[in-house]
């Protein structure tokens, strides 16, 4: 009974995240752009021995990700800053567990829809060929991104009302993702045929558990982070 | 639910860092009340304000909302107040609709689209924004701003509305919109607080002065000029 | 006056002044075993086979890293205590034992990579523990980078716990994810497990190191107190100020 | 004789901006840390071989001043916002270029020194020994340091406006950095003892060349990005 | 340079996307002048200002201050105006003492430090801000932080000072302390702009009062209640 109510406030909180970043396209293509950009600027850096790229290539996939994303995360908070509607938004009823859930949600369409033009991209400059390991990667993605915008979402409601926010939000939040980052990259390559004996299951079910762990964890310590 | 006070405050006191900016707060309201409250900048009022709204903790003492506790039993007491502060509280790359569509999702999650579209419709005419209503507010001027703030808090019908400085940066009309819907709260029942600089324009609409004076809390004359001698107010 | 966001420290109940005198005596104390601790290791235990007098940066580097391992743990703790009780004292031991943990991991890793070196060739390898211990530092440094940055008492308390929490529940993860990683590679890894004739000069050493980190921590603390005690003080004076509830 | 007083002006505010980075110390540590955080993450993404590392060293180096580096350009336009400083900064008498040469000069020690403590980090992490070539090293740092910190203040000045300024800066930044990103890595990795037969004096001279050519472009366009 | 107006201005607009903050201001103030603007909220008095300090560029319209140019001789008029806006323009992590000596190492680059340590000293005097000097600004109050930007323009002695709602957040002693500033200055033979909505305030020290209404330039009366019958002011 007063679980159906703040469904509803999830699916309500999201809705307005994405509509508004639908208004502000800008910043969905900034985003797209910047990842492209970092792409070269791995390719560059990583010498252009073809080779050593298709190596690194999951690698540096998730390293974009992670570098790109981050940087969208702050600002899901700040168009709560602008106008004061933070306060506004905090003094509705029901659970506030729902403004994260909502914003969650909210952050993890935009990700995937980030990494849903990212990955051809890595793929053509890197020269990769998923083959039948396609629906393994995007499982990987997944998984993957879940943990990562669960961490994003929670930590950038610290860190996006300090001053230092640029800095302070990566610092905290990148530590915290190394399991996922060591699990994803090792999935992706093996499905992208690299090394074709790595115990898959076994990192899926990391991300997995990494995930659940942690999405729990977050949902329980948000009222202490949000509440002022 | 009883007919306990709408406010029932004693010895509040709330800090920031290291400054108090409540002292220790005692007082009463009943419903269909409504509160003047003045002091200068920096007296504490919009502190008082939050912490009514349960937005802010008191950092000493104790206090029931409408017969709710403060800090423990704060949910209890959110669905039943509604805050208009200094910002207007909106998000400029939404339309007013949507943004009043955003609020009354968030207040009632059940109800049908269409009797919500159909309130919506009603508020925004009150406040007459209707032609309006569907452009971004982030091209709204600052008093229709607050004018699409109010008609949020219309829809709200709150039993304790709570106005930090609602006639700042509105013309005549917007001070008589504001004065109309305070009446309309008491007439309903609701209790209503109103933190201003300007004595005259709420002194229409007020039933009761309190002022102010860094922290702590003094009741005042309704009409008549700020007195610099007054004793601290203790309504038990 | 509510308990529940009642931010006052201990310290009003007079501690400070009281502990400084008995934490003089556990410093002179914790001097006295280091120094057993390091005559013992240096002198009685035997120089290792093929890493000869090099070794010895073993008591230092373990101790640190276990001691270390321990003040985080208190981190870890008293975070939980504060999100319970919303005592300030807890607040202050937490962010006390964090910047002892921090100093202390840090020993760990320059005198672990100084002892690579010669041992193992390498500064570094990226090996569970050595990567996992600079995890944790990483996520306390950044624990302490919050609490700077932010203003409010009540505030920086309930966050940098929340921080301290999940930073100390994700170490065992990146430990487990690091080897996996690691063995999938076949990476040989660190050859550091101990021959028994060490064994005591590293228990001793150990319990040195565990004296040396409380001490550090509770000075840390007793400053840490003194200084909320002041504030508090002010406020109390501020608060009953000119007017007088 | 207008020379003096400006050059003083350019001196005062590169201190004062010191000053306040000084005073805000953490601000330093956390992006000394959390450029050692990416030097890890890059660690995890490119995998434990101990080889290819050592090829990828002189890349992620650069890479990781890029990324932590454009995370200190916002923030030096960040203090004068702040209280509207930047008005009254504006109305003080003498070119404005004095401006843009005075916060250049402070990131740029700010940025030498996180690179101070990078690069020895690295050369542990990777396991690099420069042997010689540390010379060579310090040349290539700091001649690409000069690019970057030109380039990052110059679109800082703008980026640092907007709301969307995370994303935005790095956007309009790192494009303009290729060239420099090639060269640096190139050299680094020549004086690291990779590749020994690079022709580095050229590369070297690009990056002077880039210097030069860019500080006086900004210099010349400064007026039109900061003035209102 | 010749003896030429404090203030010319001839039909100067400005834009701001597509609304006008000033539809054409023609004024003409002389040295030893002190003039009070009034005008509601949004009606162009802070442009009007930054305009006049060369901040901002006229849309339209052109006009000298001290004798130069707008637009195109600014750097000339810059050493010679001073200008304190709503915001402080403080540097929260610099002390007091620092954050004037930043401000005098701009103005006067040659000067010797000693000298400059001595007029600092005697400006955070004045102000009485002597005891704070040394402590960051971040923890001072608005009233403290707005007395410091008092004493950075006293610091400049500019031939023509702009004050916008100097009187804000300042008790009685810093509204005094701000006239003093006002009547020092006028007898520096220098000229003064005060934009306020404080009229009683000014007019101790005011020669001379106008009033903008969205974007146009009226007179008005120093004493007097403001009067809703006016006609463009031009001053030939
Ligand atoms: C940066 C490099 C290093 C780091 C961060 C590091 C970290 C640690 C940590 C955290 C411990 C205590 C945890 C435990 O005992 O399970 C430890 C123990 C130990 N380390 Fe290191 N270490 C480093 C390098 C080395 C090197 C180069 C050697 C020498 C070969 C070494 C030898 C040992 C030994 C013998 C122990 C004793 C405990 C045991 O083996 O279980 N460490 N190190
Ligand atoms: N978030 C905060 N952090 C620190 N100090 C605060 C905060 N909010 C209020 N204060 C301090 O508490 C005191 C009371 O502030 P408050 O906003 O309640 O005053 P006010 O009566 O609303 O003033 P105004 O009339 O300007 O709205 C002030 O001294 C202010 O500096
Ligand atoms: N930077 C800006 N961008 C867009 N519009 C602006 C800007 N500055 C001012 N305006 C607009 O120009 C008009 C005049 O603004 P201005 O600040 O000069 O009024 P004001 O008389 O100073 O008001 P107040 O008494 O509140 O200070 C307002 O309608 C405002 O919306
Ligand atoms: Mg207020
Ligand atoms: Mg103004």
């Amino acid at each position: 009974m007063t679980l159906a109510p703040d469904l509803r406030r999830v699916l309500t909180i999201a809705g307005k995240d994405l509509a508004i970043e639908r208004r502000a396209k800008a910043n969905f293509n900034a985003v797209v752009f910047l990842a492209a950009t970092m792409l070269l600027l791995f390719g560059f850096a990583l010498g252009p021995d073809a080779a050593a790229l298709r190596a690194a290539a999951a690698g540096v996939l998730w390293l974009t990700v992670l570098f790109s994303g981050s940087l969208a995360f702050n600002r899901s908070y700040q168009t709560e800053l602008e106008e004061g509607a933070l306060e506004t938004l905090l003094l509705y009823p029901g659970s506030r567990k729902s403004i994260f859930a909502g914003k969650l949600l909210a952050n993890l369409v935009f990700i995937l829809m980030v990494e849903a033009i990212l990955v051809p991209m890595a793929a053509v400059l890197y020269g990769l060929s998923f083959g039948d390991g396609l629906g393994g990667v995007a499982l990987a993605l997944v998984l993957g991104t879940i943990g990562f915008v669960t961490m994003g979402t929670f930590y950038a409601a610290m860190a996006s009302r300090l001053r230092a926010r640029e800095v302070l939000l990566p610092l905290l939040l990148f530590p915290m993702l190394v399991p996922l980052l060591v699990a994803a990259v090792e999935v992706t390559a093996a499905f992208m045929g690299q090394s074709p004996f790595a115990p898959t299951g076994r990192w899926l079910t990391l991300m997995a558990a990494y995930d659940v762990v942690f999405l729990l964890a977050t949902m329980g310590a948000y009222d202490f982070v949000i509440d002022d | 639910m009883d007919t306990a006070d709408a406010i029932n405050l004693t010895g509040v006191a709330r800090r920031f860092g290291r400054r108090w900016a409540l002292r220790g707060i005692t007082m009463r309201a009943s419903a269909g009340e409504s509160l003047m409250l003045l002091g200068r900048n920096g007296s504490g009022k919009t502190t008082l304000l939050r912490v009514l709204s349960t937005s802010l903790a008191p950092t000493r003492g104790a206090g029931t909302v409408l017969g709710h506790a403060l800090g423990r039993s704060a949910d209890r007491i959110r669905p039943l107040v509604a805050w208009l502060g200094h910002d207007p509280g909106l998000y400029g790359d939404l339309t007013g609709v949507e943004n009043l569509r955003f609020s009354e999702r968030m207040r009632r999650p059940i109800d049908g689209s269409a009797t919500r579209d159909g309130r919506i419709a009603g508020a925004l005419e009150r406040v007459d924004l209707a032609a309006a209503g569907d452009e971004r507010t982030r091209g709204y001027s600052a008093g229709m701003k607050r004018r699409l703030a109010l008609a949020r808090v219309l829809l709200a019908e709150p039993r304790l509305l709570l106005l930090d400085e609602p006639y700042a940066s509105f013309d005549e009309s917007g001070i008589q919109l504001v004065n109309e819907v305070v009446r309309a709260m008491r007439e309903a029942g609701g209790c209503v607080v109103v933190a201003t600089h300007d004595r005259e324009r709420s002194a229409e609409v007020a039933t009761r002065a309190l002022r102010l004076e860094d922290g702590l809390l003094y009741d005042d004359e309704l009409g008549a000029v700020s007195s610099r001698s007054a004793v601290p107010g203790v309504y038990a | 006056m509510t308990e529940a966001t009642d931010t006052r420290p201990v310290a009003t109940r007079g501690a400070p002044q009281a502990q400084s005198g008995r934490l003089a005596l556990w410093g002179v104390v914790v001097l006295l075993a280091l120094i057993a601790a390091q005559v013992y290791g240096l002198l009685e235990s035997p120089p290792d086979r093929d890493m000869g007098h090099l070794q010895k940066i073993m008591y230092v580097h373990v101790p640190s890293a276990w001691s270390a391992f321990v003040a985080f743990l208190v981190v870890f703790v008293a975070s939980i205590a504060y999100l319970w009780t919303g005592r300030a004292r807890h607040d202050l031991i937490a962010a006390s034992a964090a910047e002892v943990g921090a100093l202390l991991t840090a020993l760990t890793l320059a005198l672990g990579s100084i002892w690579g070196r010669p041992t193992w060739g390498v500064w570094w390898t990226w090996d569970p523990r050595l990567t996992s211990t600079a995890v944790l530092l990483v996520v306390f440094v950044g624990y302490l980078a919050l609490r700077a940055f932010t203003d409010d008492f009540e505030r920086r308390a309930r966050w940098s716990a929340v921080v301290g929490i999940l930073g100390f529940l994700n170490v065992p993860v990146v430990y487990l994810s690091v080897r996996w990683w690691r063995t999938i590679h076949q990476v040989q890894s660190a050859p550091s497990t101990v021959d028994t004739t060490f064994a005591w000069g590293l228990r001793v050493n150990a319990v040195a190191f565990l004296l040396l980190m409380i001490y550090f921590v509770r000075e840390r603390y007793r400053v840490a107190s003194m200084e909320h005690l002041l504030e508090a003080t002010i406020e109390e004076r501020e608060l009953r100020g000119s007017h007088g509830v």
